[in-house]
């Protein structure tokens, strides 16, 4: 082990680092100067994310536990983007009266779930993955009963906390079993060794099914609107965005890698979750009043749009289902920053609350168009681009009808956007949400997303770039 | 020069224009401004393009520009035109220009409403020059979103519903029209080789005929719902009935031409031998669209509903005419949608006038308008004869040149439909001597129009605009229509190479 | 050769002043429209009697026959190689009679507006109107193929909706312009599929390629098709189902008479002298085609003419309102010219009906056009149209009176006046080809002379009717076109017409044939004026008697044999209510229904669906644990590939 | 039968009725010290199976924190002689099929699969070994996931802390 | 083999332990009685690791090494599952699970 190795495992190491920073930091500093660790902890972690940018080296490390690509290393740069998005958005939040003694512990629960995060997508092993994914889901329930005297707030972290248990039982049921039948955890061996038998099929249903937990597929989404609704804002928007999208990764990975000698299992397998997912996703968000719940049903049926690009299984379903996380963390940002900067100017975040609220905020309603448009595929913006990208791959696979069903999905899908459009676009209402400043990360925050996601679209580099390192895979 | 992108460039610049504008008169006279440079784009466009033919340029598209946009999926952002396109930017440019001018008094969100309408008006055109599958696609979706917005808006009665409808129907339109698009790009390469978007190429390939079966019914269907075809047709009524003036004038005028220019650029010329196969399903269904939409009309009260009928009726003959796939009734086609755009763009404007003063579109309310306005009362009457087909007037060379086109087939199906299709003038003309009756002549029937004013100058200039453009194709049809039958040769080629 | 391009004049003169008299004439005064309308006509006038002395005595015959000659023709739009618009102006024998029967009509008649519509408002509308319609006519008639023809039909409709719509504000005639457009509008239809039809077998829509006796394209379509007739028929009785519409042949006529309600100058132009014989215009104008490779066809046309001048006559003996005598008077005629055409062979002596229709349209141009104007002249001066109201007009109208009875010896058919001679031509026609036909045309001979002088005596003798104001002469605008129509109607009849047109286009002699024919149409001619006389002469009960004596009969005609309302209950009840109503709600409650229900489907699922988002965290588990189970189960036993 | 058997046997019977009676039991004290006898019986099969560390793992970590942990939870939140309404019928019969069902599926399942023993020598499992690997980078090496676990249990920590601990309100 | 008794009898006694655990998390009322379902499910897929490992592939540690990383997880699980559970108690006076469902549909 060297210095080289280190390098390699940066993203995770540098924000070990930070995170014990804010640790140290929050112990070192009075109790009434403690809103000095946002800017403390927004700065340090903007340099991880810099950091995280430099060229680097790949390969394996810890006998292969730990692995890191391109790919991976891109996957990451992205997750740590939108967190930054989420720590400049939570910065209205943490400034409360409530939070004003907990603000390093919002910092600290975020810092270690994303190094679970990252250490799951660089995981070699099912060991790694596991483990990752617990140090990402489990200080992920505090979060969401971060809001401690509010009930939904509780009743939320208590949903994750026991179902994500449930559900990483039955995951690591799986593995057990994939453990029981190959004889090893790694990755590269489970590979060589897979195929069909039934007790290996049970196996990856079972893994699958506690992966599915995670990106919220249907029929193992349930937790999502509650738990989305209860968590404060800022939690959802990085549960549904930031969790959500390292989860897909590895499952795309893993799908890739390990599983792919059967394909033949896992793609009907994709075909039928991926139709229950946006359809179930699509007739709930249709009645959704409030729009973190609202929000909650569309990232389900999102996350069945996801797997068209696996079901591709390609390089092109690869670099799409890459891309279209990637535009869907910005577009989902955009709309939940919007929200929370609402909910926390006026505690309003119903759909009726935004009646007329072109009218008093111009701006912050354009913001949510646009968001909305994107999740819903519409051009100019770059959901559209994702969307066509999956769609694309799923039908160079010959997969026209799920292709069908999707489009039909992404339709009603649009109505129940239009919706929240129709709210502040053309709906009456006698007292609008009255004129507001937006505090100024949060500003920026949502600049950074519209730029996002005008950019993420036209801007076709990116897209060759995550497909000429997807090339590996 | 890349002239084409200019006509998207345009737009583009006119609606940063407008953010930046202070007051609403500043919003208009950009609008105005820019779109009459576009405007003049247009008919420079048309100039230097028969100049090229003159000149002896017999490439199959003229201004070609073509630049990698995502590379890996060989998508690029490729423009050019033939005579086909050029005519249909030429009527956008009109209609979009009468429409700036038709919606001059616009007070509510005035800004907003001319974002979204050019912003509509962007898609349009860069809808016709795209060569490439991806980017017209995506050019599509551009123009449909707006409208929800400006029928949400902006529209009257429930504008919400109809709003809501008209978008969820066209983008279920779509929703077929992205899997026809992909099963062609995926197909588009049957002997190895890169898959490709760009329809000329795809164009040079032979598809396989599996693949065609499949995906030109969609094709044929996602474009057609956008052209009204029967019986995915009735966003249009709700729709045009709720929506303000340029936007009924835009989206009849233009919007639903996207339909017909699609169905015969991608369904018929990429995949021509399930046309061949199918066209049969696809002929009966818009000749019922024509005499449907027709009869449909004549009971209606409100001028917008009676109107909007009649687009399916007269957009349903472009997709009978596509449908026929000879080189008459082809070129009838689009002549036809760029008589139909600027008629019922007149129609609209002339509606969206008439309601602005008499605040109804109930003809059995209103009565002896000609009275009290006279300019109003001549163009309506204008357009209600270009609609009727009256010679002198664009509609009528469109609709001879289908019937004539169409009855070129031998055999009796085709020649059966015709004269279905062919009914419908008589209809047409009852609804129409219907509402001009009802609207224009006899005795006033509300005290309160007695004082109503003529048209204003924004408005005859909208108005005139668009009457010249019908009677200019009307008398002088024959350089339009060897303009596009020029360009039609090469899908006819195509088409001939496999006619049995 | 004479150069004959100087004729596209002809046609583009009262297109001119049509766009500057409508675009402009709101700017003008009105008696400045007037005048620059009257003019334009008088320069194309004069036009075509140049027209007509080049063609008929400077231009040279070739075999004898007068020469089709192209003037001018471009294209105009092209559908395929062979099939091609082209706009043009042919100069034949008929095209030429044509010209000057419209220009001096539409010269008369304009001049006689003059008078007539003074004070209208709308007058300079007025005069725009008639030169549009003097352009469509004069386009129809120099016509070069069929489908410039169509054009200028349709054009020619619609200046006559325009025309009879004048008085817009009157429900009537908005009502009345609607039917005649929509009427007319139907048997375009026919017009245009026939032209479909036609055009597509012989691949030409040029007359002189179509009427080209030894060309390719008479030849064609001669096999039976449908019912026992070849396409060529078909096709041409389809092109006559127009002709018959414009001319208000049985069973199309019925919108003729409500046309009346149009300024009565409109109907004298375009109901009585021009536009309704475009019908008879276009079967001779195809008549070779007609005689040669459909014969089947010109029956048809024989058959309804004669039927419709019977029909017609019938129905003008008892109405009262005069202008709608004159409008069926006018049916009644054209039906004449129809019989004749039907009537006719090609060729020599046999095409004599040929050249009789083309006298007989010729001539009642004249007399009917006096007829019309004259009857403006009375409404004009005693402000109604009923000749209940009137009587003893003969003391204030003087010249009025006298052009009238001229008019009305001319159409009873009194010797040595033009008519004589026309009818005369048709009824020997008639006699050599189909007695029925003649007898028929004879009795209709009869009751022409009838009703025409029921109508003169009612009017100028009969009763004198107290009048709110003393009738008094029309201006000297009005009564000039009156007399010069009067000479015309007397003289015309002079005019070798056989010397000039024939349907070969080679002069051939014609001679009355006194006995059975010009007798025996004298006799009924008399005949009818007699019983006229001792009907109405004197005011009278007789008549009223007689009607009460065959009273079902005499209703029904009255009522026109109640034909508006049959058409009335085909259109409101059968279309509007039956099949739009049924259409619109179809469309709103069905397809609509269906797209809606699709939505309300969605909805409907959501709200059945949302009981899986309990709330209840073991439920969720449950259906985690469940989905898991069934997928294993479905993908190791169901799927176990 | 060898007594290995037996022991199994004795072993296995208690994890499964105790694990049922954990579950069914309607005091939740009882349910909680049957958690605890489950768990104990698991570590006897771990001692059986020759893994003497991760036994004592499981009875000091297991058996001695989580439970006690549970029962101090339980102290906290409930009576101790509370007896729990039994669950709706509906729900019980649901949750038995459920997890009878899965309980067969996986069963036939881990039946019909014949099991591949590895090649590999087996290998003496001693604190040395365990304590090499868990500090080793290598294949085979659990430095990596140790790290991680060490950080999980410092935010869990946090996590526990941040959403329990009572703030003084002003 | 091993010891004479053979591999299937652990893994049905371990995964009868694990469906007891589903129907407990299922039915219980309590929260904490959930989290006890939890932990037996867990300690059940801990019984297959070691079980594997043992009869399987004695040549590593790897099913050891998991089961002993997944008791450290559950352990720090039910430490954040019982500080909610108290928050819980603290919000709602009560650890029933079938009264924590303001949220739905």
């Amino acid at each position: 082990m060297n210095l080289e190795n280190f390098f390699l495992m940066r993203h995770e190491l540098v924000l070990t680092i930070i995170t014990l920073m804010v640790l140290i930091a929050d112990l070192s500093i009075h109790e009434d100067k403690k809103y000095k660790i946002i800017a403390l902890a927004t700065t340090l972690f903007a340099i991880n994310l810099i950091i995280g940018f430099f060229p680097s080296l790949t390969g394996n490390l810890f006998g292969n536990m730990y692995k890191t690509s391109d790919l991976q290393l891109t996957m990451k740069n992205i997750l740590n983007l939108g967190v930054i998005v989420i720590l400049l958005q939570s910065v209205t939040w943490l400034k409360t009266d409530e939070n004003k003694l907990k603000i390093s512990e919002f910092y600290l629960l975020v810092f270690s779930t994303l190094i679970g995060m990252q250490f799951m997508i660089s995981a070699g092993s099912f060991l790694m993955l596991y483990l990752g994914l617990e140090l990402a889901t489990i200080p992920m329930a505090a979060l969401a009963a971060y809001d401690r005297f509010r009930h939904n707030s509780a009743e939320a972290g208590i949903k994750l906390i026991l179902s994500a248990a449930m559900s990483s039982a039955v995951l690591i049921l799986g593995i057990s079993f994939i453990y029981g039948t190959t004889g090893s955890t790694y990755f590269d061996t489970v590979a060589m060794h897979y195929s069909n038998t039934p007790l290996q099929t049970l196996a990856f249903i079972l893994f699958f099914s506690g992966m599915a937990f995670k990106i919220s597929l249907v029929p193992f989404h349930l937790w999502t609107a509650d738990v989305y609704e209860g968590s404060p804002v800022n939690v959802t928007s990085y549960l549904s965005v930031i969790s959500k999208g390292a989860s897909a990764f590895i499952l795309v990975i893993v799908l890739f890698t390990v599983f792919n000698s059967i394909a033949m299992i896992w793609k009907p397998l994709m075909y039928i979750i991926s139709v229950l997912t946006m359809t179930v996703g699509n007739l709930f968000a249709i009645r959704q009043q409030n729009l973190k719940r609202f929000l909650a049903f569309s990232s389900i049926a999102q996350a069945g749009f996801i797997l068209l690009g696996i079901i591709g299984a390609s390089e092109i379903g690869m670099t799409s289902v890459v891309y279209f996380i990637f535009v869907y963390i910005f577009s989902n940002l955009g709309a939940f920053g919007v929200v929370s900067v609402i909910y926390y100017k006026t505690q309003k975040e119903c759909i009726d609350d935004y009646d007329g609220l072109y009218h008093t905020n111009p701006k912050l309603s354009l913001v949510m168009m646009l968001a909305l448009f994107s999740l819903a595929g519409i051009p100019p913006v770059a959901g559209y681009f994702g969307k066509f990208f999956l769609f694309t791959a799923a039908a160079s696979a010959g997969y026209y009808w799920l292709v069908f069903i999707a489009v039909l999905n992404a339709t009603i899908s649009l109505y129940y956007y239009l919706l929240v459009v129709k709210a502040m676009f053309i709906n009456k209402n006698d007292q609008p949400i009255a004129y507001f400043k937006t505090d100024v990360p949060a500003k920026i925050a949502l600049i950074i997303c519209v730029i996002g996601l005008f950019v993420i679209g036209f801007y076709s580099t990116i897209y060759q770039y995550i497909q000429s390192i997807s090339f590996g895979l | 020069m890349d002239i084409l992108s200019f006509l998207v460039i345009i737009p583009v610049l006119t609606v940063l224009g407008i953010i930046i504008a202070k007051d609403p008169k500043h919003t208009r006279i950009i609008s105005a401004i820019g779109m009459g440079l576009q405007l003049i784009l247009a008919a420079y466009l048309v100039f230097a393009y028969l100049g090229e033919r003159n000149a002896g340029n017999i490439a199959e598209m003229l201004f070609r520009q073509d630049y990698m946009w995502y590379a890996n999926l060989n998508i690029h952002y490729s423009v050019g035109v033939d005579g086909i396109s050029v005519a249909m930017i030429a009527l956008t440019a009109v209609v979009v220009f009468a429409g700036i001018f038709a919606s001059w008094k616009v007070d509510f969100l005035p800004k907003e409403f001319f974002i979204s309408l050019i912003l509509l008006s962007t898609g349009v055109f860069g809808f016709f020059i795209s060569l490439d599958l991806f980017t017209m696609f995506l050019f599509y979706e551009i123009a449909v979103i707006p409208m929800y917005l400006l029928i949400g808006i902006w529209g009257s009665g429930p504008k919400e519903y109809a709003a809501m409808k008209l978008t969820l129907m066209l983008m279920g339109g779509s929703a077929l029209l992205l899997v026809g698009i992909l099963g062609i790009y995926t197909n588009s390469a049957p002997d190895g080789g890169a898959l490709t978007f760009n329809i000329l190429e795809i164009a040079k390939v032979h598809i396989p005929i599996e693949a065609q079966r499949l995906f030109f019914p969609m094709t044929f269907i996602g474009f057609g719902i956008l052209g009204a075809l029967f019986p995915f047709h009735t966003w249009s009524p709700d729709g045009h009935a709720s929506a303000p003036t340029a936007v009924s004038m835009l989206h009849a005028g233009v919007l639903m031409k996207l339909g017909g220019y699609g169905a015969f650029r991608v369904a018929i010329f990429l995949l021509p031998d399930a046309a061949q196969e199918l066209s049969w399903i696809f002929i009966i269904l818009t000749s019922i669209s024509v005499v449907y939409g027709a009869f449909g009309a004549i009971v209606q009260k409100d001028l917008k509903y009676i109107n909007a009928y009649s687009s399916v009726s007269h957009c349903g003959l472009v997709l009978f005419a596509v449908l026929m796939m000879n080189k008459t009734a082809m070129d009838g086609a689009i002549l036809q949608m760029i008589s139909h755009g600027l008629m019922t763009a007149l129609f609209f404007a002339l509606i969206g006038m008439i309601y602005g003063r008499t605040h109804t579109r109930m003809i059995n309310e209103m009565g002896g308008l000609m009275k009290v306005m006279p300019f109003l009362g001549v163009a309506y009457v204008i357009a209600g004869l270009a609609s009727l087909g009256l010679p002198g007037l664009s509609g009528f060379v469109a609709e001879m040149t289908i019937f004539f086109g169409a009855f070129q087939h031998t055999d009796v199906f085709h020649r059966v439909v015709t004269i279905v299709a062919v009914s419908s003038i008589v209809i047409t003309a009852v609804y129409i001597l219907r509402v001009v009756g009802a609207l224009l002549f006899g005795p006033i029937k509300n005290p309160h129009f007695e004082h109503l004013e003529d048209a204003k100058w924004f408005e005859k200039l909208s108005t005139v605009t668009l009457i010249l453009a019908i009677a200019a194709i009307g008398i002088a049809p024959l350089w339009l229509s060897n303009m596009i039958g020029t360009s039609l040769q090469p899908i006819i080629d195509k088409l001939s190479m496999i006619i049995p | 050769m004479t150069s004959f391009s100087f004729t596209v004049l002809i046609v583009l003169i009262p297109l001119f002043v049509f766009l500057f008299v409508g675009l402009l004439g709101h700017k003008m005064k009105p008696i400045v429209s007037g005048i620059i309308g009257t003019s334009g006509l008088a320069i194309a006038a004069i036009l075509s009697y140049f027209t007509a002395y080049q063609y008929f005595f400077n231009t040279e015959k070739i075999g004898g026959a007068y020469q089709k000659i192209l003037a001018f023709n471009t294209v105009w739009l092209q559908f395929t190689d062979k099939l091609h618009i082209d706009m043009g102006v042919l100069i034949d024998p008929i095209s030429v009679m044509m010209l000057i029967v419209i220009t001096t009509v539409s010269l008369m008649v304009h001049i006689y507006s003059i008078g007539y519509m003074k004070g209208e408002k709308g007058f300079a509308r007025f005069f725009a109107f008639l030169s549009l319609f003097s352009f469509s006519m004069l386009g129809l008639v120099l016509a070069t193929n069929i489908f410039q023809m169509y054009i200028f039909w349709e054009l020619v409709g619609v200046s006559s909706f325009l025309l009879i719509g004048f008085y817009y504000t009157k429900p009537s005639a908005v009502s009345a312009s609607k039917k005649a457009f929509i009427v007319t509008r139907f048997a375009d239809l026919g017009f245009l599929i026939g032209i479909l039809i036609l055009s597509f077998n012989t691949g030409t829509f040029d007359f002189i390629s179509l009427t080209n006796v030894n060309g390719a394209a008479i030849a064609t379509g001669s096999g039976i098709a449908f019912l026992g007739l070849s396409t060529m028929t078909w096709s041409l009785i389809l092109v006559f189902m127009g002709g018959a519409g414009k001319s208000a042949m049985f069973p199309l006529h019925i919108w003729l008479p409500d046309a009346m309600e149009g300024p009565t100058p409109v109907s004298a132009l375009i109901h009585a002298a021009t536009m309704v014989v475009a019908g008879v215009y276009l079967v001779a104008r195809l008549f070779p085609v007609y005689a040669i490779s459909a014969p089947d066809g010109l029956m048809v046309v024989a058959y309804v003419g004669s039927f419709s001048s019977l029909f017609a006559a019938v129905i003008a003996c008892t109405q009262y309102d005069i202008k709608r005598v004159l409008a069926y008077s006018t049916m009644s005629q054209i039906g004449y010219m129809m019989v004749a055409l039907g009537v006719s062979g090609y060729g020599g002596h046999e095409g004599l009906g040929y050249m009789a229709s083309m006298f007989h349209l010729f001539t009642h141009a004249m007399f009917k056009a006096l007829l019309f104007l004259g009857a403006g002249a009375i409404i004009h001066s005693v402000h109604t149209n009923l000749m209940t109201e009137m009587g003893g007009l003969r003391k204030h109208l003087p010249i009025t009176h006298i052009t009238f009875l001229i008019a009305c010896l001319t159409i009873a058919g009194v010797p040595f006046l033009s008519a004589f001679f026309s009818k005369d031509e048709i009824l020997t026609a008639a006699y050599h080809s189909n007695k029925l036909i003649f007898v028929v045309q004879l009795f209709v001979a009869g009751l022409t002379a009838f009703y025409m002088f029921r109508l003169y005596f009612r009017i100028f003798w009969n009763k004198d009717t107290h009048y709110h104001h003393t009738p008094h002469e029309a201006p000297l605008t009005m009564t000039f076109p009156l007399i010069f129509l009067a000479i015309a109607s007397i003289f015309s009849g002079y005019i070798p017409f056989s010397e000039f047109v024939s349907s070969d286009s080679l002069p051939f002699e014609t001679e009355i044939e006194w006995w059975p024919i010009a007798i025996p149409s004298i006799i009924v001619g008399l005949l009818g004026i007699s019983l006229a006389y001792i009907l109405y002469k004197k005011e009278s009960t007789l008549p009223h008697r007689i009607a009460s004596s065959v009273k079902f009969f005499y209703t029904s005609a009255f009522n026109k044999f109640y034909f508006d309302e049959i058409y009335m209950f085909v259109t409101k009840k059968i279309i509007f209510n039956y099949i739009s109503r049924p259409v619109a709600w179809f469309d709103r409650h069905i397809v609509d229904g269906f797209m809606n229900s699709l939505a309300w489907i969605t909805n409907v699922t959501s709200v059945k669906i949302k009981g899986f988002q309990s709330g209840q965290l073991q439920q969720y588990a449950f259906v985690f644990i469940s989905g898991a189970i069934l997928l294993g189960i479905l993908f190791i036993y169901l799927f176990s590939i | 039968m060898s007594g290995n058997q037996i022991m199994f046997i004795v072993f296995s019977a208690m994890i499964v009725i105790f694990s049922i009676l954990t579950v069914t039991s309607r005091k939740i004290l009882r349910a909680a010290v049957f958690l605890l006898f489950v768990l104990i019986s698991t570590s006897a099969l771990y001692f059986m199976l020759n893994y003497q560390f991760l036994a004592a793992v499981q009875l000091t970590l297991y058996a001695g924190g989580i439970v006690v942990l549970i029962i101090f939870s339980v102290l906290l939140t409930s009576h101790i002689d509370e007896k729990f309404e039994s669950p709706a019928l509906l729900k019980r019969v649901y949750a038995a099929i459920a997890s009878i069902l899965g309980a067969v599926l996986v069963i036939t399942t881990l039946l019909n699969n014949t099991f591949v023993p590895g090649t590999e020598a087996a290998k003496d499992v001693n604190m040395n070994l365990i304590g090499n690997s868990l500090i080793s980078w290598g294949e085979q090496g659990y430095a990596l996931p140790f790290e991680l676990i060490s950080i999980l249990l410092l935010a869990a920590m946090i996590a526990a802390i941040v959403v329990a601990k009572k703030i003084k309100t002003k | 083999m091993n010891n004479g008794i053979p591999i299937e009898y652990f893994l049905v006694t371990a995964t009868l332990m694990f469906f007891a655990g589903v129907y407990g998390f299922i039915t219980r009322k309590n929260l904490i009685t959930m989290l006890m379902s939890v932990e037996l499910m867990l300690n059940s897929v801990n019984i297959n690791f070691v079980v594997f490992n043992r009869y399987l592939f004695p040549g590593q540690l790897e099913g050891h090494f998991f089961s002993l990383f997944v008791i450290a997880v559950a352990a720090s699980e039910a430490a954040v599952a019982i500080a909610i559970i108290i928050n819980i108690y603290r919000n709602f006076q009560s650890i029933d699970v079938e009264k924590t469902d303001e949220m739905k549909f």
